[in-house]
């Protein structure tokens, strides 16, 4: 429970600053670390603004129950999940349903950039804990999974990057934060493979003209090749810094 | 039951069809089946209305309720949708707590309906902080041949237009039940169309075989005005941005062909 | 949630009639359909009075999971379930212990006419939705089922049809509809296979001396009979269509 | 663990003495298996019972507490009946939520207490649409050797014939709680008779072995005036009209010395 | 729902004698009976003051579902549940979080005397009833629980006695009715082999200096010696009646 | 995944190096890994902690809110623990209800907090009987690799001294919330330490192997002024009397170092 904010009259000011000072079209400061967890086959870690995200990856390992394992592919299972204490108000750790669509429009995000027929029968499980919540969590959520499945070796065929755009105040804006999401007119999600020009999430609320929608996909791409850059980044600065130990 | 190896062989002819820009049941890449739309086929129902696309068959009952708002919407009506895909349905469909599928269909009808305003949830109060109006929004599939969104959403939407509200007073802080029924304040049309992508093709309202071999799926609510309300895209593959612009004008085009059998005059 | 109706002062006026216009011994209008639904193996639909009720029957199948299938016959499986919006104030979708009661009974009332031992280790599903319900769902849900049965190609013994006497305003009435029931003195739920003379559902509450029950299971058998009446002439329609179509 | 051809022997007796009217362990067809009654056996409850029919052991507790009414009865008290199928009663019973046979064996007692009027509901009401009386009825099934029902019902009898209510007083919207006990107000005396069909013939209160070759059983309620009040046919066979008749006057009767041991004077 | 009670002032009088009437150092009565139930494989009933605790064994018997059977012992399986009238305020049926964890510990408790390596890849499971709660159920679950393993025919090392000792009134006392223990100020749970000297089940709230602690294990330990005579008795006087039963 | 040999060659290593008084990682017996402890980690948390000893990773957070008192304590604040084993921490770690081990954790970390008397209940009453503070601690374990019991319950201990209460003033019977923050009122320190039984010695903080190696498993509870206020036997085997002596002793003296790092000065 927390001292109750008041409404913001203005989410974007007369200079065109956000109300975290950012501009119209700038993402919030990202910060990834991958390799975190000791017992997952891989695992990555985001902050974006105030998110704060880890993603774990066990697999490819026999899937079970058996009945569900599929003769020519893996088995791509996903957990979205948010501890009680991520939000203002505690969260009961009992999945929502909110958690559950989540889940599965995440796996569905990460499925086309996963080589899924190397591993027949197999269940390769991504699990997404949500630390803390600032809105955008779908999208980081996203990226750092993608991060945890490269770490655990899993053939890709590129990373997936994910950033919304939306409108708020009449503008068009990058990257909403929670409260530009509640207070907003629209949400734009997106999970992109910049590589494969191949768009593996797309969810949209609130009201948008064609246009407005068509600039604002436009605006997440864009981000989303921002934070594939970072992806790549954190990836390569990771294998240099594994093979220097190893050269020692 | 058919065989597995019949099944293939006739996912290939859907999916080589598609690429000629054909399809088995001869239907244009942008048609709908055949849709049929009934209302009020529920008398203890506040409001119903059954649609049948095809084979694909889902009654909406709408229920209405006094109970609490929410805490930091007070003044608001409350809107709840649920989907149950009946055992009846489908030889996939098991009896039990709703499947991921469930809840996915639920909430993309629910969003359609909240993002578009569809509900004057605003007009839906009647002791602030206390009591307002609850519209539970009830999907029930009863049989599954593929696109249950499109079907479900113009259900929920036919549904919705056919509800009535009983009238009341409140005296001395207690709600007191008036004879006669009012509307249910109403006050945007959305309507959802699902492409499919087969073969790099879009397709609309795809049935349950195209389901099998689509690569992805893709939802688009819009409302009366023209404008995106609502966005799912679904399933294992992906779409370019070009796929994405067309899909979302064909949404719109036929959208407004949908809204003419429920929404009259 | 609906204008609370008036508690009626009397359920049955001067001149024998009930509050729907009928006599005392009178079934409410039946409209019957089968073959109603395209992915069921078999289905049927009754309208009687205002009950709407939707039966689908899968099967003979693979039982799974296996250990629950039985050696020497098909294992018959039901359910009965209420539409959130068939009742006036909204149903949890979530199974009550009055629903699955009344899956059991409804099960072994349609058991004892299906030749189960004709294939072991199989399973037959019995699904059935209640749309809307104004009392006797039961019995029309036997009814019904007992369609989908004969219509999905499952040998029977015989139609099991189904209705219940009651007593109401201390008279002995057919086929009690919903505010009959629930004013009325007892209820007398009956399934009935006419050419085999076997009981096989009989359910009671209320308050009846034993000879007001002996008329009270009579008056249901009477009623039992035309329903089975009008069964077979479903069935039969059903049967001179199809051929009509295949002769065509 | 018998083995199942030694289970098929004994079965295939217990059929063919059924139909020389001669049963595995002597009784009559229409006779009871002894009959143990012991009440207030647990001072904890409000009201308590254990009946031992033969090898069968039900133990039922009884709780009062204050809460809610239904709101179509504000003015009534509220009967909850439960049954648990305890894992140590039977090697078939497995420890989760309530089974099938479990919540029938529960609704089954309620109906024949409900119907017959057994507690004076309406005298349960404390402060209307907000408090009243909730009887708990929890049955406890500790050893299952065949016809839970019978067992359970009676057990139920006794225990609510046993339980005593505390006192109150209501002060200023404000209910307390007053030093005493008074008894529950009780009007009828129900009391359940079940009959299993094997080889066409009724046996009374049948043991397990019995349940596991018969055809079909009923079980009948009957009140302190003779009146039938709930009935239950269950099993996967059938009753002819003769037969109904002839268990329902079978059932009177017993129910009347049942009834005895529970209701004294 | 009961007419509250009164919390009392003292717990302990002038002349070191408790609520009921107990000195410090002094078990409540204990009943004890073996082989009570006719379907459990074993079985044993306790009353020890106003607890009422019912104990049944099935097993060893095939574990299933099979993956989670023991390749090299059986599995103990133990459930302690209280009735729902077993308390002064209803409880529900479904099991809390506190049967949950006790049915744990419980079982920890008696798996040490039982020889599990006699029966490999089977399951032997222990079900506890507590019929009526009056403090002290986990010690006596235990105590009876072991009976009815002995009763079953299982291989033991020895028989499990259980016994707890704590503080009221700031004195050690014996075996812990339900009004010392609420308003006492500790309560230590121990279960106890004699013969093998081994502590089988350990637990504490309150609080205790260390020397308390341990005048207050010495002190359950010799409740624990008291019981195992009673158990033993028990055991042998069932025996006795069995033989000469046979021998008649 | 290691072989099973693999396993059972390094479960006998690490059983002989113990009865050496040697432990696999190099420590001595009655050592602790590596601790680290980090406050307010979780901004939207009233209270936060993470504490890593070794490679295991547990993530404490608090909430409070408003809601009813139990019935028996109408002045008194509510405690809630739970604890998550999320899938992420652990192969065997599964997703859904919690298990077992989840329950006895949360129960444990519980009994430390509530015996201890750590947070001042009694200061947390708003309304008596109506409103109270509930203050929740939600363990997250993020990875497992052995004595989750000790972390959890440091973690416990420092996001509670690290949470913060908003002000609140009560205007005619409503709650309003005022600007600032006031720290929970907190009366002790519990500290948790953990003793494993392997070959007849007692090892502090086992790691996940010794974990699959040990006989038993104690924890013991001490506050700050070295009373014992919980304990928890655990796992197949057993202790005699004096190892769990020796186990107090060394808990103790454990604790106060332990203690050192979590309260300052």
């Amino acid at each position: 429970m927390k001292v109750p904010k008041k409404k913001p009259k203005k989410l974007i000011d007369e200079k065109d600053v956000r109300l975290d000072g950012r501009g119209l079209n700038e993402l919030r400061p990202i910060k990834i670390e991958i390799g975190v967890l000791d017992n997952a086959d891989g695992s990555a870690y985001i902050e974006q603004g105030k998110n704060k995200i880890l993603a774990g990856v066990y697999g490819p390992k026999e899937a079970h129950p058996k009945h569900l394992s599929i003769p020519d592919r893996a088995r791509l299972r996903c957990r979205y999940h948010m501890a009680p204490f991520s939000v203002d108000e505690r969260k009961s750790p009992v999945p929502s349903r909110r958690e559950r669509e989540l889940s599965k429009v995440i796996r569905q995000a990460l499925e086309p950039a996963v080589f899924v027929e190397y591993y027949p029968r197999t269940s390769i499980d991504i699990f997404i804990e949500i630390l803390q919540a600032d809105g955008g969590t779908r999208c980081a959520a996203i990226t750092v999974a993608s991060l945890a499945l490269a770490d655990a070796g899993i053939p890709m065929r590129s990373l997936v990057a994910a950033c919304a755009a939306g409108k708020i105040d009449g503008r068009l804006v990058l990257d909403l934060m929670d409260t530009e999401d509640k207070e907003g007119e629209a949400d734009v999600p997106l999970a992109w493979m910049p590589n494969s020009n191949a768009i593996t999430l797309l969810q949209m609320d609130g009201s948008l003209t064609i246009e407005e929608f068509e600039q604002a996909v436009n605006m997440a791409m864009e981000g989303c090749k921002k934070i594939h850059e970072l992806q790549k980044e954190t990836l390569k600065a990771k294998y240099v810094a594994v093979k220097e130990e190893v050269e020692e | 039951m058919k065989s597995p190896i019949m099944i293939r062989v006739k996912q290939k002819q859907i999916a080589e069809l598609v690429s000629l820009g054909k399809r088995l049941d001869g239907r244009e890449l942008t048609d709908y089946r055949e849709i049929q739309l009934e209302v009020g086929v529920v008398g203890r129902a506040e409001g119903s209305a059954r649609v049948r696309i095809g084979k694909t068959e889902v009654l909406v009952g709408t229920k209405i309720a006094l109970g609490a708002p929410f805490p930091d919407l007070p003044d608001r009506g409350v809107l709840t949708v649920t989907a149950e895909l009946t055992p009846l349905a489908s030889p996939t469909f098991e009896p039990g707590p709703p499947s991921e599928d469930a809840i996915e269909l639920a909430r993309v009808v629910d969003r359609g309906i909240r993002e578009s305003k569809l509900i004057a949830l605003e007009k839906l109060c009647v002791d602030p902080g206390k009591n307002v109006f609850i519209v539970f929004v009830d999907i029930y599939v009863l049989n599954h041949d593929g696109n249950l969104i499109d079907a479900s959403a113009l259900a929920a939407l036919a549904a919705l237009l056919n509800t009535k509200m009983f009238k009341y007073v409140v005296k001395e802080g207690e709600i007191k039940v008036k004879p006669g029924y009012t509307p249910l304040p109403v006050k945007n049309h959305p309507v959802a169309v699902t492409l499919a992508k087969i073969n790099d093709k879009l397709i609309v309202d795809p049935w349950l075989e195209e389901e099998q071999v689509m690569d992805a799926r893709i939802t688009i609510t819009t409302d009366k005005d023209g404008n995106i309300c609502a966005m799912q895209k679904s399933g294992y593959g992906y779409f370019t941005m070009q796929q994405v612009l067309e899909a979302v004008k064909i949404a719109k085009e036929k959208a407004e062909e949908l809204r003419k059998l429920v929404v009259k005059g």
